[in-house]
């Protein structure tokens, strides 16, 4: 069965044969950026596919079924609708900042998805602190939001980036718990160290109730940090007709919308990772027989099928859950998330350092 | 010069001319922006010397911290679409003089430090080890500093919430 | 309390306004100048306490024009219509929004469809047309040979 | 019209909410003054669909001015007609048929349900939940079938006329409702769970948008809104009207004055009209849907006054007749004018988040309020 971790050694070893060392990095790292490239255009369009049949699923109603057989060239035709609109500014705004804001939030998504590991033996850059460099970039989206809400000259827009801004700053902290969670059992910040160390039984069983913990928290502070619904105060298309985006068109806001389902997947990849062992397959203590046939699904599908499930919880969010409220949104992470989490965290340290865990 | 060096001269170029811009522009939203390019250089310059966990803490606390607090306070003041004033000459002068003043002096101190004794010593920069170092209260240790900063932290943090607090009774009274 | 007993006590508190029954609502027809007064007395007065004004509007009879007041006591459940005249020129009358709030929002409607000034009334400005609006349209006088088609 | 600001004297943010605004369900345009989210001060701005119906009115006869009304309140026109139907009617005296009674109830309750399940799917919309409006629109769909198939509309239905309706019932008409009551009942205990229950949506209504009783009655408001509060304003219970006399319902009232209070008024009202309509679909009586009436009404010079319970509040019809066959004067007393008012004694000091939520629960139609 074709396997993505033996490509990448095929590839790496064909070309170290004919080349030197320089121009084979050179090459590869083409390769990699138009694999990634091609891979972001690829989630892009199924992520908003994948939205729209989920919301229309709940929501008993078909969802996209013209453009291709059950819909499935529907965003692709719409992303062509999109870079054929006209791209206007708005007057009075930061003509600069409005066109640069929807690059630096997609440029951030890119950089986010370098070390996390698609299968066995398979990530762009698996560097030794795999997820604090993750929580670290993650951090500087914001900077986009609030760009772009500033620069379009929109009280709208700049209600949302402050919302926002309030918002992904406060829960980053909870986000950041849930993950040094995971590490302090690990004892590593690198990915592929994380997965090494599921490969007897994941994170979310062996860490007993306060991984549980952590991982609820993670999914809370995650879908605030994605500004999903029932978090999406920077949009609120109800409050503030569309937020930091209000003023953009065109593919400029196509940027955006992707950026948001890049980061949903980077997000839910991370927390399959941490807290669902990544692209280790599922195994039951000693049922040898069951095990072969786990192991013998690749990787790749393992870590996919872990990540778009995480996806479809918190797409299933979106279309269940009402807004809250700016206020509320603030006082569930600061009096509730944010103490719970740090409780947590100690009783995580005491679990790692006594060895209970499994 | 090779490829590595190649970069060097790249990412020192972007951080000097993305400061310059920052120093320059009359917009003070824009000069934040230019601000955090410049630190996303500096970091850019820390992965360079595969000191990554340096580098995102860079990323995590002046890029993601000080530039969004630094971007609050502009939201919050009034009318921050506007140009600033032009500074006056004197000003100008002034701070052109005391900048350079600032690189005499450093590059006497640079000049006279000779590099390269410790060329050949690995610098240990992996996370347990810093974390140790951080914890160590004896010899090379950074447990005071590292404590005296936490103390100093929280001290502004409890002042924050004083002030604020005082706002809000006087706004109620 | 029934209608008759009702129109007698009323008669009883202002001897000098005429009251009589009406095809739905006893009618009690005031001076403008003494609208305040009868109001604040309605709703004062314990045994009646018409508490709620559920429709105030005006009608143009072209020699003058007609305030129409509909009370309701929320307590009791019986009705009363005040009427007053106004002079068709300039018509003016004090606002009865201090004592009942809903007729801030009737008032800036009477106002604008009908010119009627309301003394005291805490904004009163074109509320459906636009600041620049020439006359005002249900005023019998009121002519728009373009937007009104007649019959 | 009003002068475009950004900021106030004191350097408050002022917004246009609307008139083109995802929340106002209309062009409604309301200017609100903002501190950080905290709205200090909201003046409505109306007028943006303003049609000077009661101008229109005075020109037209009064077969023909019914059906003005369907516009005004779109998702009571029954009820609207209703109103209209009956000033005529007790002004010339007209006895109509009990069939035509029963129809008119019937119809007016399945009305009234329709509006409150498009009120609940758009309230749900308000605070961001938006699967909730297309279940609502599921049931309201199946009412409109029902409508379309007697009264040949599904949105302006002008079926009532003076002296009873127009059209007899459609031959499917009672074994449909009923089909209707047995499915409604159990999907309205799905809304419950759906969204009663929620508690972010319940931390979203409670203890917001508080209006007390004595400020409902002074601001006018009718309906589930000021049934929320406490009042007891269901005309169809004090003044009945038609054959509510006859019928056993209650009137849904609350006591928390706040946006959940007029909320949970709503999702009993609908169970109500449900009863309403139990009662009456199995004995409509047979015989004439309409009396007959002169081709040309002439109404006897006087004033004439009826007030029904649409599903927004009390709506008031007053003629001022000359004996002429077209009224001299005619007003819409609309409930959604009179509750507008009390939008910002409710919102004032709440976040936008709430103003968009306390919207919801007033549950404004513009075309009502701008008339």
């Amino acid at each position: 069965m074709l396997r993505l971790e033996n490509i990448s050694s095929f590839i790496h070893t064909s070309l170290s044969n004919h080349l030197s060392e320089t121009s084979v990095l050179l090459l590869e790292m083409t390769i990699i950026a138009l694999a990634a490239i091609t891979l972001f255009a690829l989630l892009g369009l199924i992520l908003v596919l994948m939205e729209r049949k989920v919301s229309a699923w709940i929501q008993i109603r078909l969802g996209p079924n013209r453009v291709g057989p059950k819909g499935i060239f529907q965003t692709a035709a719409d992303t062509l609708k999109l870079v054929l609109k006209e791209g206007f500014v708005p007057d009075g705004a930061d003509k600069f900042l409005y066109k640069l804001a929807p690059f630096v939030v997609m440029i951030i998504a890119m950089i986010l998805l370098a070390p996390i590991a698609f299968a066995k033996n398979f990530a762009i850059w698996d560097l030794n602190i795999g997820v604090f460099f993750i929580t670290a970039i993650s951090s500087v989206s914001v900077i986009g939001i609030l760009m772009a809400g500033w620069a379009s000259n929109n009280q709208y827009s700049l209600l949302g980036a402050m919302r926002s801004g309030a918002q992904i700053i406060s829960y980053e902290i909870s986000a950041g718990m849930a993950i040094l969670s995971i590490v302090v059992l690990t004892g590593s910040l690198q990915i592929s160290d994380i997965v090494a160390s599921q490969s007897n039984g994941w994170w979310l069983f062996k860490g007993h109730i306060p991984a549980l913990i952590a991982f609820v928290i993670y999914i809370i502070a995650v879908t605030a940090e994605t500004n999903r619904a029932p978090f999406d105060m920077a949009e609120a298309e109800s409050e503030l007709t569309g937020g930091f985006h209000t003023e953009y068109a065109g593919m400029r806001f196509a940027l955006f919308f992707l950026a948001e389902y890049i980061n949903i997947f980077i997000v839910c990849a991370i927390g399959a990772t941490l807290f669902l062992g990544g692209w280790m397959p599922f195994h039951i203590g000693n049922w040898e027989a069951f095990n072969h046939i786990m192991d013998y699904i690749p990787s790749s599908i393992w870590f996919l099928s872990k990540t778009f499930f995480l996806i479809f919880v918190i797409m299933w969010f979106r279309w269940t859950f009402p807004r809250l409220r700016i206020d509320q949104l603030l006082q569930l992470e600061w009096k509730y998330l944010l103490p719970i989490s740090l409780f947590n965290l100690l009783l995580i340290t005491l679990i790692a350092i006594k060895g209970w865990h499994f | 010069m090779e490829f590595k060096d190649i970069f060097f001269y790249l990412i020192a170029l972007y951080i000097l001319g993305t400061a310059l811009m920052a120093v320059n522009t009359r917009k003070i939203f824009r000069a934040s922006i230019w601000l955090l390019f410049s630190l996303i250089g500096v970091a850019a310059l820390y992965f360079w010397l595969n000191l990554e966990f340096l580098a995102a803490v860079q990323v995590a606390v002046y890029v993601g911290g000080i530039v969004v607090l630094i971007i609050f306070s502009i939201f919050l003041t009034q009318k921050s679409g506007n140009q600033m004033a032009k500074t006056e000459t004197t000003q100008t002068v002034f701070s052109a003089l005391a900048s350079l003043l600032g690189l005499a002096f450093l590059s006497l101190v640079l000049f006279q430090h000779s590099f390269g004794s410790d060329q050949n010593q690995e610098l240990n920069a992996s996370i347990e080890n810093i974390g140790a170092q951080m914890l160590n209260p004896g010899e090379g240790g950074f447990l005071l500093p590292f404590e005296a900063v936490s103390m100093l932290l929280l001290a502004a943090l409890v002042g924050s919430i004083v002030i604020a607090m005082k706002v809000k009774n006087k706004e109620n009274a | 309390m029934g209608t008759e007993e009702l129109i007698q006590s009323i008669q009883s508190m202002f001897p000098d306004a005429s009251i009589n029954m009406g095809n739905n609502f006893p009618e009690l027809v005031i001076e403008k100048d003494s609208l305040l007064s009868v109001l604040n007395q309605l709703k004062s007065e314990p045994t009646l306490a018409f508490d709620y004004l559920f429709c105030e509007t005006c009608v143009d009879w072209k020699s003058h024009l007609t305030m129409v007041y509909h009370l309701d006591s929320t307590r009791f459940r019986h009705n009363l219509v005040i009427k007053t005249n106004l002079d068709a020129q300039a018509p003016e009358i004090e606002s009865a929004c201090h004592l009942y709030r809903t007729a801030e929002l009737h008032e800036r409607e009477i106002f604008d469809l009908f010119g009627v000034k309301f003394l005291n009334h805490p904004h009163l400005r074109r509320i459906l047309l636009t600041d620049d609006w020439k006359g005002h349209p249900l005023r019998k006088d009121y002519d728009d040979p373009i937007n009104m088609i007649k019959l | 019209m009003f002068e475009q600001v950004s900021t106030s004297e004191n350097g408050e943010l002022v917004i246009n909410v609307g008139p083109q605004h995802p929340a106002t369900h209309g062009v409604l345009h309301l200017l609100i003054t903002l501190n950080g989210e905290t709205v200090t001060k909201l003046e409505p701005n109306l007028g943006y669909i303003h049609r000077s119906i009661e101008k229109m009115c005075e020109s037209l006869s009064y077969r023909q001015f019914i059906y003005t009304t369907s516009r005004m309140d779109y998702l009571s026109s029954h009820i609207n007609n209703h109103a209209c139907a009956l000033t005529v009617e007790s002004a010339l005296q007209i006895e109509i048929p009990e069939r035509a009674e029963y129809i008119r109830v019937i119809m007016s309750e399945l009305t009234r349900m329709a509006s409150h399940q498009l009120w609940w799917g758009a309230m749900a919309m308000d605070l961001g939940a938006l699967s909730p409006f297309f279940y609502a629109f599921r049931e309201r769909e199946s009412i409109n079938d029902i409508m379309e198939e007697t009264c040949g509309a599904r949105l302006t239905m002008n079926y009532f006329v003076p002296g009873g309706v127009m059209y007899d019932l459609h031959p499917n008409f009672v074994a449909k409702v009923k089909e209707f009551i047995v499915f409604f009942k159990s999907k309205i205990d799905e809304y419950d769970e759906l969204l009663t229950g929620n508690i972010i949506f319940q931390n979203r209504m409670k203890n917001i948008g508080i209006i007390s009783k004595e400020d409902a009655i002074s601001y006018g408001c009718t309906g589930p809104t000021a049934r929320g509060s406490g009042v007891s304003c269901d005309i169809r219970k004090i003044y009945p009207y038609s054959i509510y006399q006859k019928l056993d319902f209650d009137e849904v009232i609350e006591h928390g004055c706040d946006s959940f209070s007029r909320y949970q008024v709503r999702m009993k009202e609908m169970r109500q009209s449900l009863k309403i309509i139990e009662q009456l679909i199995d004995n409509i009586p047979k015989g004439e849907f309409q009396a007959k009436t002169k081709a040309v009404l002439k109404l006897p010079k006087g004033e004439f006054y009826t007030r029904v319970e649409t599903a927004r509040g009390e709506l008031g019809v007053y003629i001022v007749s000359e004996g002429g066959t077209s009224p001299y004067r005619i007003k819409f007393r609309s409930p959604g004018f009179s509750n507008l008012s009390a939008l910002e004694h409710m919102v004032k000091g709440h976040k936008i988040g709430d103003l968009v939520a306390i919207m919801g629960t007033l549950d404004l139609v513009i075309p009502d309020i701008d008339r």
